[in-house]
């Protein structure tokens, strides 16, 4: 193990004699004093200039209700179990965030197949309570509010070896436009009809009414609607005997 | 009877106290500030009854000297200027901002006004330990050492009191700050406090030995320690003369008012302030400043000693005001030079400290002696 | 022992009495009565983090050192049981931040191993880059720790400064500037664009030119050294016999770096230096982690330079999913479906990794059926070194305890996990 | 996808005997209240709303008239819908009498070897036992590996009801190879029914142990009347039931027994019409009856039983002895006999 490593700096300690020591004086005092006249600074005055942040900053999510499918995967895969899923009248779920737990991980924004949530480049919204760190549903389709002071954004560029701050004066666009979800293409359908006892608890779940159920002559007859489907997986989720499957369109 | 009685004695009392305000006035108005620019306002000022009283208070020489400047005022002012410069310094040759927020437009300047008020605001907490009259008392009882050495320095003609024995009165006085603040760490009755106590007890025997020493030296230099007069013989700068003596003095200083390499009795990361981690309040400003009044009261002293005091190219507009204000700007540029230490420097470990002040500090000091004597035997001085 | 005592009735004073002392009661007499002196360093004094040294002075010389960690404690471990694998990930770089990269390749490394999967090479070259990176930004960070613990504020000002630019390399590169939760088994979360890679390529010459104006004011500076020489050191067979890691087992003459003995992502194929001091004390611990800045350097400018193109996430994971090609280049959409389904089979898996400021272990040991760890192990370097920072604080004076702690980087939330 | 899928697909109903009531009401009606439900539990497995509760009482489903979601499932899986009852030893490949090497349990100890040696033979990779709590109660236990059938708890018999059929969901949902279930007659045939509705079940549900059964009871009613006899379950280590007497043995060893006639109060009234005292329809039937004390009786009926058991003979885990046959005939007679169906009206 030990011969592996053949390669190796050797660290040693300076002897310091008086007049290393009285240069080692002159070259702190001249450093710094150099700074004081041309100074590199590197502090951005925050309220009033905002850092340029990349479009894949991951800030707080919004959220659009259309492409949501209700799969639940973002509450999922929320390792601070910062998201909730909440009833709506329309029957479906759709994610709420607790903000007081959220750690900005974006596993949530990376599931989602559908790409419903979305990244923001806010970071810096102040809550007066913690009631109100609770964003819901309602609250995440638009970005949150905040007070905005800034004018100047600043960005960072490396010029000729050195750090070079730039100054632009505009105000920082913060959302960002959402990116193009190829569609999961998933579809529910029933591998195993013989396993199925008829309980339509599958219809019964469905939040786009896309299966539906007929009785006749004793017979009770079941239909996916693929056009409606949206590959949700709830009825997947339910079903008692495991009779439905997600399968590729 | 007795109306008229009454009336009579009235009469001389009027007239005995307006002979010994008369008598007062006079002393104040024969030796007032002859300041060219505000003299035709002073000349009007004069001549209104009771108005006139007080003109001639504040322009009186000793009184300037004391209450304004290079005395409490000038102090004040310098240390609202100093405590901002230093953080803007060092904020700025730590790529930083330093304090802002305050005043924006004129670069922060108003910050330790406003730190001043919170710290005039906080709760004055006083532990259950702490002796506490003496608690309390001690950051004011300071003050008394830091103010007294103000009235023995010249700056031109404007001075309070005028005495050959001046330079060993005010080493004395600075050498009282030392055991105040050891004092304070006895009543803060803390085991930090205590630590700091020590170390300052330590670094006191450090530095005040090559300090007295280097004074000494030019001392012996000038001949004399009226300070008048060794302003008067500065016709090359002190500093000149005998740099290592002036480095010895600035070396000692910086240890004295606990600026950075040899903050070891405060020592912030390591006991949390030393002798002054109990405070809080208007009681830790006061504290806090104490080591910066000692800097303003040894830039005087460094500005009289070698860099001729309030001596400069004359400002005819001001007059008598023109050493003043010489002198009180060597004064702050001798502060600056110690508050740019603090970007540069760690803080020395006390037994660093004390080495250095013993073998270093103290070899120079005697070096600095000799050359003093060598000058002054070899008559290279008028 | 007992004809040292003094001879008066010592009381331990009051402020011992009703505080809950790691320590016996006898101990406090014993130390009193012996005209010692015990002062409690933390948690909440300035130069101590988020813990307490009980430290025992004989005038200003330290003669004990007991430490008290975990008043940061946070149960790591056993929250990481209630969590699926992936769910992890975020929780596991949290004890040590400005690491996160190292932190989460240690344990991402424990499920490829039991997993077998193959990572693909430029996911080993972009976790290289990161990994180092974060390397760089616990060195600065310690740094600036270490120069305010010596009351040096611009050297605590200028490596934040400089530490800056990681958190931007990071943030332009996976959104976010410290916790990045970037790397994942199999690969990296997303693709790292050539612009990304350019700057942090130039930032690197960034950090080498200013670290040079550092060099002057702090490292060089002869007051510096005078604090840091012959402090608190730990000779080569005490730092092996208390277990010392990482940068400070190579200041004491000990050539060992995980990196180069197991070779793991990229480093094997990259060519670069191991620092390694002889004097062992708080100077050369300090001096090797600023060489190894260099180092760090080094590797990421040739792992930038020799970067293959290719997918960045490993087609075991993958799968038999439609999207493929999308899913290499960027996880987005597919996370959970593709990591949900970690399933770890029985046993234990064990990864080394070389953190910032040492080795740090991870053991997983699964039940073979839950999708959830039976138990994580997770040793950190902070909590390896301890024993060693205690001792060779022993000797040393009051003053120089801070000197010694900056100079071992001791990082309690890193120890306390 | 390698199964074929379906978009459209169609599922009978069953017959609604009562026009407007939801299909639970109809099997309350037909089943449990005219006092022929045996108590097997199947209803409660199959249903989808998980309404229908079991345990210690009789088979409920409270607010059934608003949480059923009418789908009929518990009609198409009960087995004493359209009762016809089962009797006689049914068809059986051969009949032993054994004693297992390496357990202990009531007699000796087949059920426990059967189920273990399915596990070691791969036929089945999780079993769902009765287990018993300090007071006797049955306690559900899905047993996934031998080890866990070792268990003190495990063995004996309870003689009370459990949920066995209602956690056989679960397994089933999850068993990679397949499961082995143990039950009584009536238990047996609601497995049955239920793999002839569902196909998981007929794929899954690999081994069926039926039990000899005269009656079981409710637990609660069982250890009240003990009470009342003066005996402290708590205590008891084994309860047997021994040529017509009921026998409880003690941690002291201390015996207590007295004459089944007199549980006659308690017998619950779905088991007074069930005249399967062999478990007709399991794979293989385990009891005492018919060989000496420490011997269980075998009958082995369909081939996977018929492997296992020659497996068992291969590997020389159990000692045989000579059954008798003629002893089995002569209670599944008394047992016909015992329980008319339908059943006699009472004056």
């Amino acid at each position: 193990m030990r011969s592996r490593i053949t390669r190796r700096v050797r660290i040693k300690t300076p002897d310091l004699n008086l007049v290393d020591r009285v240069k080692g004086h002159i070259d702190a005092i001249v450093t710094a004093a150099f700074q004081a006249i041309f100074p590199d600074r590197i502090t951005i005055q925050y309220p009033r200039e905002r850092r340029d942040v990349p479009d894949n900053f991951r800030g707080m999510i919004q959220f659009d209700i259309n492409k949501c499918i209700s799969c639940f995967q973002c509450s999922f895969v929320c390792p601070a179990n910062a998201i909730m899923m909440r009833g709506a009248p329309d029957g479906r779920y759709y994610p709420c965030i607790d903000y007081t737990r959220c750690i900005f991980c974006h596993f949530c924004v990376d599931t989602c197949p559908r790409g419903a949530l979305l990244r923001t480049k806010i970071h810096d919204v102040a809550f007066s309570s913690m009631e109100e760190m609770f964003a819901t549903t309602e609250e995440l389709i638009e970005p949150p509010e905040m007070l905005r002071e800034d004018d100047t954004v600043i960005r960072y560029r490396i010029e000729n070896g050195d750090l070079v701050l730039e100054k632009i004066e505009e105000i920082a666009e913060l959302s960002t436009r959402p990116e193009i979800q190829v569609s999961p293409a998933k579809l529910s359908a029933c591998a195993h009809p013989e396993n199925c006892i008829a309980c339509t608890l599958c219809y019964l779940t469905c939040p786009s009414n896309a299966i539906s159920v007929k009785v006749v002559e004793g017979k009770r007859t079941f239909e996916i609607d693929p056009k409606l489907c949206t590959g949700c997986g709830l009825c997947v989720k339910e079903c008692p005997t495991c009779t439905l499957t997600l399968i590729e369109r | 009877m007795a109306v008229s009685g009454t009336s009579r004695q009235k009469q001389t009392d009027e007239v005995m106290e307006l002979t010994l305000v008369n008598t007062v006035f006079q002393i104040f108005s024969s030796n007032m500030m002859d300041i060219p620019v505000i003299k035709p306002l002073v000349d009007v000022l004069m001549t209104v009854p009771i108005v006139k009283y007080l003109v001639a208070l504040i322009l009186w020489k000793p009184f300037f000297a004391v209450i304004l400047v290079p005395g409490l005022t000038g102090l004040m002012l310098s240390l609202l200027f100093i405590i901002w410069f230093e953080r803007k310094l060092t904020a700025r040759i730590q790529w930083r901002m330093g304090p802002l927020e305050i005043s924006r437009s004129i670069g922060g300047i108003l910050q330790p006004l406003a730190d001043g008020m919170r710290y005039f605001f906080q709760e004055i907490i006083i532990h259950k330990e702490a002796h506490r009259p003496y608690f309390v008392q001690f950051p004011i009882l300071a003050f008394i050492p830091v103010l007294l050495p103000v009235l023995f320095i010249p700056a031109g003609t404007v001075y309070a009191i005028r005495t050959p024995y001046a330079l060993p009165v005010i080493v004395s006085l600075i050498s009282m700050i030392p055991v105040v603040i050891m004092a304070i760490g006895w009543a803060s009755n803390s085991r930090l406090a205590f630590i700091g106590t020590v170390r300052e007890a330590f670094m006191y025997f450090g530095y005040e030995i090559p300090f007295i020493i280097a004074v000494l030296a030019m001392a012996v230099l000038y001949g004399t320690s009226d300070l008048y007069l060794i302003v008067e013989k500065q016709r090359v700068w002190g500093i000149a003369l005998n740099p290592i003596s002036a480095l010895v003095f600035l070396i000692t200083m910086a240890m004295a008012t606990s600026r950075l390499p040899f903050e070891i009795a405060e020592a912030d990361q390591e006991i949390a302030f030393g002798p002054f981690v109990e405070y809080s309040g208007i009681l830790f400003g006061l504290t806090m400043t104490l080591a910066y009044e000692k800097m303003y009261i040894l830039g005087l002293l460094f500005s009289v000693l070698f860099l001729g005091g309030g001596s400069g190219p004359p400002l005819p507009f001001l007059g008598d005001l023109t050493p003043v204000i010489w002198l009180y700007i060597k004064a702050v540029i001798i502060m600056c030079i110690m508050a740019f230490l603090r970007a540069v420097y760690p803080r020395y470990r006390i037994d660093q400290a004390l080495r250095l002040g013993w073998t270093y500090l103290a070899g120079l000091a005697v070096v600095s002696v000799v050359i003093a004597g060598l000058i002054s035997a070899g008559g290279l001085l008028p | 022992m007992r004809e040292e005592y003094l001879d008066i009735p010592v009381e331990p004073p009051a402020e011992f009495q009703p505080l809950f002392v790691p320590i016996p009661r006898e101990y406090v007499e014993n130390a009193f009565r012996s005209d010692e002196f015990i002062v409690l360093v933390g948690p909440q004094h300035p130069g101590s983090g988020h813990m307490r040294i009980v430290v025992r002075i004989k005038g200003d010389i330290i003669v004990d050192a007991l430490p008290e960690p975990g008043y940061v404690h946070r149960s790591m471990e056993k929250l990481a049981e209630n969590r699926l694998y992936i769910q992890n990930i975020p929780l596991f770089e949290r004890p040590s931040i400005m690491d996160s990269s190292n932190y989460n390749v240690g344990y991402v490394r424990a499920i490829e191993d039991a997993l077998d999967i193959e990572v693909p090479e430029r996911a080993r070259y972009i976790r290289t880059i990161f990994c180092e990176l974060s390397r760089i930004g616990t060195h600065l960070y310690d740094a600036g720790i270490f120069s305010v613990f010596l009351g040096h504020t611009t050297g605590f000002m200028w490596p934040f400064g400089l530490r800056e630019l990681i958190c931007e390399a990071n943030l332009r590169a996976t959104g976010t500037r410290v916790t990045t939760s970037f790397i994942v088994p199999g690969g990296v979360r997303a693709d790292v664009d050539d612009s990304v890679l350019k700057f942090i390529y130039d930032s690197m010459g960034v950090i080498e030119k200013r670290m040079k104006g550092f060099e002057k004011i702090f490292i060089k500076n002869p007051a510096v050294i005078a604090r840091l020489k012959d402090v608190g050191v730990l000779t080569k067979e005490e730092a092996i016999r208390y277990g010392v890691v990482g940068p400070f087992l190579r200041a004491s003459g000990v050539a060992y770096d995980v990196r180069k003995v197991e070779g793991y992502d990229a480093y094997d194929e990259l060519e670069w230096e191991v620092p390694v001091g002889d004097d062992g004390d708080a100077y050369t611990r300090f001096l090797v982690r600023v060489e190894e800045i260099s180092q760090s350097i080094k590797i990421i400018r040739q792992a930038i330079k020799n970067i293959p193109r290719g997918p960045i996430l490993s087609d075991d994971l993958i799968g038999k999913l439609k999207e493929k090609d999308q899913v290499r280049k960027n996880i987005k959409g597919y996370f959970y479906r593709i990591f949900s389904r970690i399933r770890l089979p029985q046993g234990e898996f064990t990864s080394q990794t070389e953190a910032g400021r040492g080795l740090l272990l991870y053991s997983i040991v699964s039940d073979g059926e839950s999708n959830v760890p039976y138990r994580v192990r997770m040793v950190t370097p902070g909590w390896l070194y301890l024993k060693g920072f205690m001792e060779s604080l022993k000797g040393s004076r009051l003053a120089d305890l801070q000197a010694i702690y900056g100079s071992f980087g001791y990082f309690p939330p890193e120890a306390d996990r | 996808m390698a199964e074929a899928c379906y978009l459209c697909w169609e599922v009978e109903l069953p017959e609604r005997r009562k026009k407007g009531m939801k299909y639970f009401g109809i099997l309350k009606e037909f089943v449990i209240d005219s006092g022929i439900c045996s108590h097997c539990t199947t209803c409660a497995n199959i249903c989808p709303v998980r309404g229908i509760t079991a345990g210690d009482k009789p088979i409920d489903f409270p607010n059934w008239i608003e949480l059923c979601v009418d789908c009929g499932a518990c009609i198409r899986v009960c087995p004493r819908w359209n009762y016809v009852p089962l009797k006689g030893m049914g068809d059986y490949i051969e009949i032993l009498g054994a004693k297992s090497k390496r357990f202990r349990g009531q007699d000796g100890g087949l059920v426990t070897e059967i189920i273990a040696s399915a596990m070691e033979m791969g036929e089945i990779d999780r079993a769902i036992f009765v287990g018993r709590d300090d007071e006797w109660k049955p306690v559900i236990i899905h047993v996934k590996s031998v080890e866990q059938l070792e268990g003190e708890r495990i063995r004996g018999t309870k003689y009370s009801f459990a949920d066995v059929i209602v956690e056989l969901r679960d397994a089933v949902f999850h068993t990679e190879k397949g499961v082995g279930v143990i039950g009584t007659p009536c238990m047996v045939s609601g497995v049955r029914k239920l793999q002839k509705v569902v196909k998981r079940y007929s794929e899954n549900v690999k081994l069926v142990v039926g039990l000899f059964c005269t009656e079981n009871f409710y637990h609660h009613q069982l250890s009240e009347f003990l009470a009342e006899k003066g005996i402290d379950l708590t205590k008891a280590v084994k309860t047997d039931i021994k040529k017509g007497k009921f026998i409880v043995e003690f941690e002291d060893g201390s015996k207590t027994s007295f004459s089944v006639k007199e549980f006659d109060e308690i017998i619950p009234s779905g088991c007074k019409v069930c005249q399967d005292f062999s478990g007709v329809e399991s794979d293989v039937s385990v009891g005492s009856v018919g060989t000496p004390d420490g011997y269980s009786t075998v009958m082995v009926r369909t081939e996977i039983a018929k492997k296992i058991m020659d497996y068992i003979r291969k590997k020389d885990y159990v000692e045989f002895t000579e059954p008798k046959p003629a002893v089995v005939e002569k209670l599944v007679k008394y047992k016909v006999k015992i329980h008319p169906y339908p059943p006699e009206k009472k004056e």
